[in-house]
């Protein structure tokens, strides 16, 4: 498979904490389960430290979609981490969805230290939808394009 | 207001407080500006009427750092600003004397504009003492009216309450203005289409100027130093070089400002643009209020915000795509 | 109560016991049972091909004539039950066929499997319950030795169907209970009569009721009963051991006084 | 500006058959603050680490960048690596090139493009990194073992002759576990109480072991070197001073129905009661449900007979507050309930039985003091039947999709034992493979057929049918013969999935130690940190990690025991210098940090400051650096952003979103 | 591709069932009423979709012998669910024109006054199109 210009290859970040989903991520890779290269992860210490500000920096430098994986509610290496990054994007996606932005584009998967297998098939699903959302116009059309 | 000027007058004349803050004149009939006071010449000048909407709650956290107590009048919904900014440490309690200061709404200016009243010279009807339900406009195209509903702010339609949530005194008579239902228009953004949505608010936000106006009414917004304005962020103001900025900067704003804004509706009042800004706070507390439970700002001072607490089986962030 | 009601092809014909039975132990119960307008046929088995969406449609229109009525729909053999309940679960968790099917039916609300279908004993344990049944009781049925033969498509697959335990059940012996007679449990009774296979293989059938039967009696039961004409049809025709056959809208019927009703 | 050096990994073909390495550092080498960029086959040997150092030297490096595999795996080695070139570890960054690209790419031209983002991704988070020092805390002298099985025990056991404190926390009423209630052990088949008593023994008389039996382990705070655990002692009844053991109480306690939880509820117990005779301590305990002094106040017989006056009926839980520096989770396992199986009869039938049961009923202190015999009717089995993977290796959402390691083992060692005591029982197993890796295994399992004769047929069994006259119909696959098998039988034995203590989940929760789907405790890492958790100061011990044998689980306490000892002989740990810092210039003290901290680290202070000429007293927030773990939570709870993250800053990981969106 | 394969592919579509998840346990063959009278076994199915043997399984009597009574489907620890793909290669083979397990012209022959709608209903759907 060469990379042809014409296909859409999506930018995405992937913000993963680095006691479950990061590892996570590894058994993806020690296991060889495949997902797109589009996906770029950036190693957090928890969910809980995702700004907000961090999400909508993506979009605003073009990101496609930004996704944010951290432990299971209930399993955070830090107790509670998990539970104020789930209100802080919960209500952070509600209101890029009332503003109009695809709610597609942002999503919160729970994935474990154990759990290569869901990792590599969230990563999958993500990018299929954002395949089916196809380019972030409408976060890029906030951007300037001179 | 005589009797707020006098009371105030004893108090500075008992030392009680160092100073009164409150709104004297403007320029023009409508538009009195908050200020400090600190005798009784001065008070002379001192006006309480239904165009001081200003939240001076905000001036609380540099006038605790003053020497004496503060007299300042705050109005019902002032209040819950007052004791948010209490919880979060920002003023201190024993600096100030507050004074409940009686409301029965208050008005929008721009609102009596566009009812097409225009070259106003005089004002009357706005006074707390009226009773009237109406305001009497001299214009230089002469006397024109309407009713004192049609001119209130947004904010009044949507009142908290005539109960002041902390004070030392009350002074005048409250009333509840609510004739609307405060998340309406949000439900009414909800219920568009993305497209709509989106084109809504790129409509709105276009008209931003990045004056700041909003960020520096905010009695929420009371960072030290904005993380706008900072490098920590790598956000530092600067020009606005994208309109993805506004955006940015409104969104993450209002986020800030999550489950600590008590929907004064100063942001709106404010903007030189017109922009409704309440719209995008008022739907942080609509999403709070559903998926938390209901959560009033600064109804007291000691509850945790909302961002600042959860449950363990709190809905997944997932609620978004299935609402 | 009203329930939405359907009762499937062989009840209109060889197995009007079953369902006069039934209506009239509803009545004494409290409870009624709508018919549905218009109800087609089932097919009898249900289409187990994933791509496979005309074969499903008439259970989507009886699910769909519930739904538009708000009301949960009442099955009472055991073939129909099964291809019913399925293919609710197909139009609730399969995308495919849910899209396919209401493309097909163009419903000016497409139906998603919104509702809840109960087979008549469902009705009895869940809504009317088993304790207020015993207490409508006016014969109770003392001393009878009744095994239950529930057969396979009442059970399995048991994470669709979720009726009971698919390997273990009690709803039938429940209800014995519930009537006033002694249960019978005994291994063979989620094992397969043979189904249609008789048309054909009669020996096969036999061979499978033959076993049925056998371990039933052999645990002294004087009886079975079952919810499925088709299981009645091969029991009574395929196997020669002597043992009768009942629908259990019967004995409930006549537990309840209102056999006569029926009749 | 930073000094950057840029270090590609082959790590043999393991990256270098998809990422083009060369490639890689080629383009990284037009990053901003490069200033060398090299590759290498290994960059974790010895030469790879040389190449680095030499690195720093020559081109005086600020920064360094490794393109290899996950920081999970080498972070510390490349940081170790710095440090004695004498660069800050801190200044080190890895870019995941091989779990997060290489082994899940096939495309070349694919892969290297990815590899090229997430090196610059890591070249702009060095750009902003700042040397950072780490802390120090103290550890306490002192281990924790949660489970007081053969796992616990030994683990305790060597803590203990190391020469550190250890406190064992056991919930039911002795220690023993599992292996207590096993009558022999393979491949050897030794008594298992014969070698199990005298370990719990030397436990109980370890001058440096507290056992803490029918105790729970109710909440753990704190961290690595300095845990502080609260255990409930639940209420014995029993004063454990005044108790002389004589078991009178056991005998004359009229209240005998109690199902005995040590033989699987197939024979009852008193109310009074210790779990077997050989129980440590041998101190009973009430079980409050089944007395008649607790349910009806009339009774009191046991302290009548009570000699030594221990009765207490009075007693409370009792909570016991104690400080650790590591904790080993040994909490075992458990069969799994049979619910979902009923095609097998467990429920309907008393002669289908767990192999688990099979070992109480096979035991001399058993419900049936050791005689094989039905259940149901107390006869002698002729036939006997056993069935493999109930429950195991089930993908269907029912059982376990994991192997339970152990059944293919002990089937053989029931069979063979049954074969050996009754010549006259025939005994047929039905299996889907038979797995015996280890050592004398499957010499063991051929023995079982070779020399006693025992029948094993290749399939699963479909049903078991309960037959009027009360015997057992196996109704199962013969593969090999491609035929249905109906076997008539007397005894049906199930080879039960384990599954980890139900309890575990709670007690993984406590010590925010992960744990997988099936509930097992996740390690570190599977190969070269399996007695780990991923949690400092926790360690696995037996079962509750994974499926395990006897020898498997005493090697794998050892071990633990091992890395417990390593952390408590040090005197001092190095913190995590990746803390959260306020800007006291930016700080508003409005306490939002502190309400999200769940460390307590945030406190705040009334303290001048000079912020740009104006002198004033604030309330400024302060991270408390040895109880701050790096969590984050305070910094985007901060809405001024005075609060970051040393290590993940905010401009750090912004400036990673910039390199990958770019 | 070739047809047999295509056919393997068409069945595992039909079905939506992996044959690759089988660990070939036997609990189908175990459970399976009709077992004695089949030729090909039910957990051959799985291998017989596996390679890729269509021709074979087309031509097995035990298409017709499978009783749907879904105890293989019960109680598969995989998932596999062997009775989805007798089906589905029965549907293969009735979805072909003239390829029946049952002719018009059989029937009344097999018919008595007692079988019950269901019976006939249902045999016309498991044997024609």
């Amino acid at each position: 498979m060469s990379l042809n210009n014409e296909e859409f290859r999506p930018k995405i970040v992937a913000f993963c904490c680095n006691w479950c989903s990061y590892a996570g991520a590894d058994l993806a890779g020690s296991s060889r389960l495949a997902y797109p290269a589009d996906v770029k992860i950036i190693r957090v210490p928890c969910s809980c430290r995702v700004n907000p500000m961090f999400i909508l920096r993506a979009f605003e430098k073009g990101a496609d979609g930004v996704i944010l994986c951290g432990c299971h509610p209930g399993d955070c290496h830090y107790s509670t981490g998990n539970y104020y990054a789930r209100r802080r994007m919960t209500l952070l996606f509600s209101m890029l969805d009332y503003i109009g932005v695809e709610n597609g584009r942002t999503r919160v998967e729970w994935v474990s230290a154990a759990e290569g297998v869901k990792f590599s098939q969230t990563m999958n699903e993500f990018v299929e939808k954002i395949h089916s959302l196809g380019k972030n116009v409408r976060l890029g059309d906030l951007r300037c394009r001179n | 207001m005589q009797e707020l000027i006098s009371r105030a007058k004893e108090l500075l004349a008992d030392g009680t407080v160092a100073r009164v803050l409150g709104w004297r004149a403007g320029d023009l009939p409508y538009n009195p500006e908050p200020a400090y006071f600190t005798t009784a010449e001065e008070l002379e000048n001192f006006v309480y009427n239904g165009f001081c909407g200003a939240n001076l709650s905000k001036y609380m956290i540099e006038a605790s750092k003053l020497e004496g107590k503060t007299m300042v009048c705050l109005k019902p919904c002032d209040t819950y600003s007052f004791n948010q900014l209490i919880k979060e440490h920002r003023v201190d309690r024993e600096k100030a004397y507050i004074v409940g200061v009686g409301c029965k709404g208050k008005l929008d200016i721009e609102k009596a504009k566009k009812l097409g009243i225009k070259g106003i010279e005089s004002v009357s009807g706005a006074e707390m003492t009226n009773a009237a339900d109406t305001l009497t406009f001299q214009t230089i195209y002469g006397e024109k009216s309407c009713s004192y509903a049609e001119a209130m702010l947004e904010r009044c339609h949507v009142c908290k309450g005539k109960e002041h949530m902390v004070y030392d005194e009350l002074i005048g008579e409250s009333k509840d203005t609510k004739d609307a239902e405060r998340f309406a228009e949000v439900e009414k953004i909800e219920a568009m289409s993305p497209a709509e949505k989106f084109a809504f608010f790129q409509k709105e936000l276009s008209k931003c100027i990045r004056c700041n106006a909003c960020r520096n009414v905010c009695p929420a917004c009371s960072c030290r130093k904005c993380v706008f304005d900072s490098t920590k962020f790598d956000s530092a103001q600067k020009a606005n070089v994208d309109s993805f900025e506004e955006k940015m900067f409104h969104v993450i704003r209002a986020f800030h400002v999550a489950g600590r804004c008590t929907d004064c509706g100063e942001c709106s009042r404010v903007c030189p643009q017109g922009i409704p800004l309440h719209l995008f706070n008022r739907k942080y507390i609509k999403d709070i209020n559903e998926l938390y439970g209901e959560y009033q700002a600064g109804a007291d001072t000691e509850s945790r915000g909302p961002l600042t607490n959860f449950t363990f089986d709190d809905c997944e962030p997932s609620i978004v795509t299935q609402r | 109560m009203k329930y939405s009601y359907y009762p499937g092809c062989t009840l209109r014909t060889k197995a009007k016991d079953l369902d006069a039975y039934a209506r009239a132990s509803a009545k004494a119960l409290g409870f009624e049972l709508e018919e549905i307008e218009n109800w087609q046929c089932c097919g009898g088995v249900y289409p187990l091909g994933t791509d496979e969406i005309a074969t499903k449609l008439s259970s989507v229109r009886a699910l769909n004539e519930a739904k538009e009525k708000g009301q949960d729909l009442v099955t009472l053999c055991s073939a129909c039950h099964h291809v019913i309940k399925r293919v609710n679960n197909d139009m609730k968790n399969n995308e495919d066929i849910r899209t396919r099917a209401n493309n097909y039916m163009q419903l000016e609300q497409p139906y998603a499997g919104e509702t809840n279908v109960l087979h008549f004993l469902e009705v009895l344990r869940d809504k009317v319950g088993f304790d207020q049944l015993k207490e409508k009781v006016v014969n109770p049925l003392t001393g009878k030795k009744i095994g239950a033969y529930y057969g396979c498509l009442l059970l399995r697959p048991g994470k669709v169907l979720g009726f009971d335990n698919p390997e273990n059940p009690t709803i039938i012996e429940d209800f014995i209970r519930a009537i006033g007679a002694t249960p019978v449990v005994y291994p063979y009774r989620n094992e397969c009569c043979g189904g249609y296979i008789s048309l054909k293989e009669k020996e096969m059938a036999k061979n499978m009721c033959d076993k049925i039967k056998d371990s039933a009696a052999g645990f002294g039961a004087e009886m079975l009963i079952t919810a499925c004409p088709l299981c009645m049809y091969n029991l009574n025709k395929s196997s020669e051991t002597e043992l009768p056959v009942y629908y259990f809208t019967e004995l409930l019927a006549e537990a309840l006084g209102v056999k006569e009703d029926a009749e | 500006m930073q000094r950057i050096g840029v270090f590609v990994c082959h790590c043999g073909s393991n990256i270098a058959a998809t990422v083009d390495v060369k490639k890689v550092v080629e383009m990284v080498q037009m990053e901003p603050g490069v200033v060398h960029a090299e590759d290498y086959q290994y960059m974790c040997s010895e030469a790879g680490q040389a190449k680095i150092a030499a690195a720093i030297h020559e081109k005086n490096l600020t920064g360094i960048v490794v393109c290899s595999c996950s920081p999970r795996m080498h972070e510390n080695t490349f940081r170790t690596a710095a440090q004695r070139a004498g660069l800050n570890p801190y200044m080190v960054e890895i870019a995941n090139i091989r779990e997060h690209c290489s082994w899940i790419h096939k495309d070349m031209e694919e892969a290297t493009k990815k590899a090229v983002i997430l090196a610059r991704a890591a070249i702009a988070k060095v750009n902003l990194n700042t040397p950072l020092q780490p802390g120090e805390s103290r550890v306490t002298k002192r281990a924790l073992v949660i489970g007081g099985g053969i796992a616990g025990i030994q683990t305790a056991l060597d803590i203990a002759d190391a020469g550190y404190e250890v406190d064992i926390v056991e919930k039911t009423p002795s220690i023993g576990g599992r292996m207590s209630q096993l009558d022999k052990t393979f491949p050897t088949l030794d008594c298992s109480a014969c070698i199990l008593t005298p370990k719990m023994v030397e436990a109980a008389a370890h001058e440096k072991i507290k056992i803490y039996t029918y105790s729970e382990v109710e909440k753990v705070s704190g961290f690595v070197g300095d845990f502080t655990v609260d255990i409930r002692k639940k209420a014995r009844s029993v004063d454990a001073n005044k108790c002389t053991g004589c078991g009178v109480c056991q005998e004359k306690c009229p209240s005998k129905k109690a199902p005995s939880e040590f033989n699987r509820g197939l024979n009852t117990r008193s109310a009074i009661y210790t779990p077997f005779a050989q129980a440590i301590p041998n101190v009973p305990v009430i079980d409050r449900d089944a007395c008649l002094k607790f349910k009806t106040g009339k009774c009191g017989v046991c302290e009548k007979v009570c000699q030594a006056g221990a009765i207490d009926y009075t007693q409370q839980d009792e909570i016991v507050t104690e400080k650790y520096g590591a904790i080993v989770v040994a909490t075992g396992f458990d069969t799994i309930k049979l619910d979902n199986y009923d095609e097998y009869a467990y429920n309907q039938s008393k002669d289908v039985i767990t192999s688990l049961e099979l070992e109480r009923i096979m035991n001399a202190a058993g419900p049936t003091k050791g005689h094989l015999e039905r259940l149901s009717d107390g006869k002698h089995p002729h036939e006997m039947v056993f069935i493999q993977c109930v429950g195991s290796r089930c993908s269907d959402n029912r059982g376990k999709s994991y192997c339970s390691k152990i059944c293919c083992m002990y089937t053989a060692k029931h069979a063979m034992l049954i074969r050996d005591k009754y010549p006259d029982v025939n005994v047929t197993v039905f299996y889907i493979d038979v797995r015996t890796p280890g050592k004398n295994f499957d010499e063991f399992y051929r023995r079982a057929v070779e020399e006693y004769g025992v029948n094993y047929i290749k399939g699963q069994v479909g049903k078991v049918i309960l037959k009027p006259n009360g015997k057992l119909l196996v109704q199962g696959s013969d593969l090999l013969d491609n035929k249905q098998i109906l076997k008539e039988a007397d005894m049906v034995v199930l080879a039960t999935a384990i599954e980890p203590e139900p309890s575990v989940r709670q007690i993984a929760t406590m010590l925010t130690a992960s744990i997988d789907t099936n509930n097992f405790l996740t390690e570190a890492h599977p190969k070269l940190r399996p007695v780990e958790s991923p949690t400092a100061g926790v360690f696995l011990s037996g079962v509750c990690q994974g499926p395990k044998d006897i020898p498997e689980t005493v090697a794998q306490a050892g071990a633990a025991a091992v890395k417990a000892i390593g952390l408590l002989a040090k005197d001092k740990l190095m913190t995590n210098p990746c803390t959260a810092k306020a800007d006291e210039l930016m700080c508003n003290g409005c306490s939002t940090c502190a309400n999200v901290c769940p460390y307590g680290a945030i406190s705040y202070e009334e303290k001048e400051v000079n912020d740009h000429g104006i002198r004033e007293t604030r309330r400024i927030a302060v991270v408390n650096n040895a109880l701050c773990q790096g969590c984050g939570a305070c910094t985007v709870a901060c809405p001024s952003g005075s609060m970051d993250l040393q290590g993940f800053s905010n401009r750090q990981i912004i400036a990673e979103v910039d390199a990958i969106c770019r | 591709m070739s047809s047999a394969k295509n056919q393997a592919e068409k069945i595992k579509e039909i079905s939506g069932v992996n044959p690759l998840k089988c660990m070939k346990c036997g609990k189908c063959s175990a459970s399976c009423p009709a077992f004695n009278e089949m030729d090909i076994k039910p957990h051959q199915f799985v291998s017989y979709v596996q390679n890729g043997d269509i021709e074979a399984l087309a031509n097995s009597k035990s298409l017709w012998k499978c009783l749907s009574c879904f105890a293989c489907v019960e109680r598969c620890p995989r998932d596999v669910q062997p009775g989805k793909l007798i089906d589905a290669a029965r549907q293969l083979v009735v979805r072909q024109k003239g390829q029946t397990g049952l002719a018009p012209e059989e029937i009344p022959e097999l018919l008595d006054p007692e079988l019950p709608q269901q019976l006939l209903v249902s045999a016309f759907r498991r044997y024609r199109r």
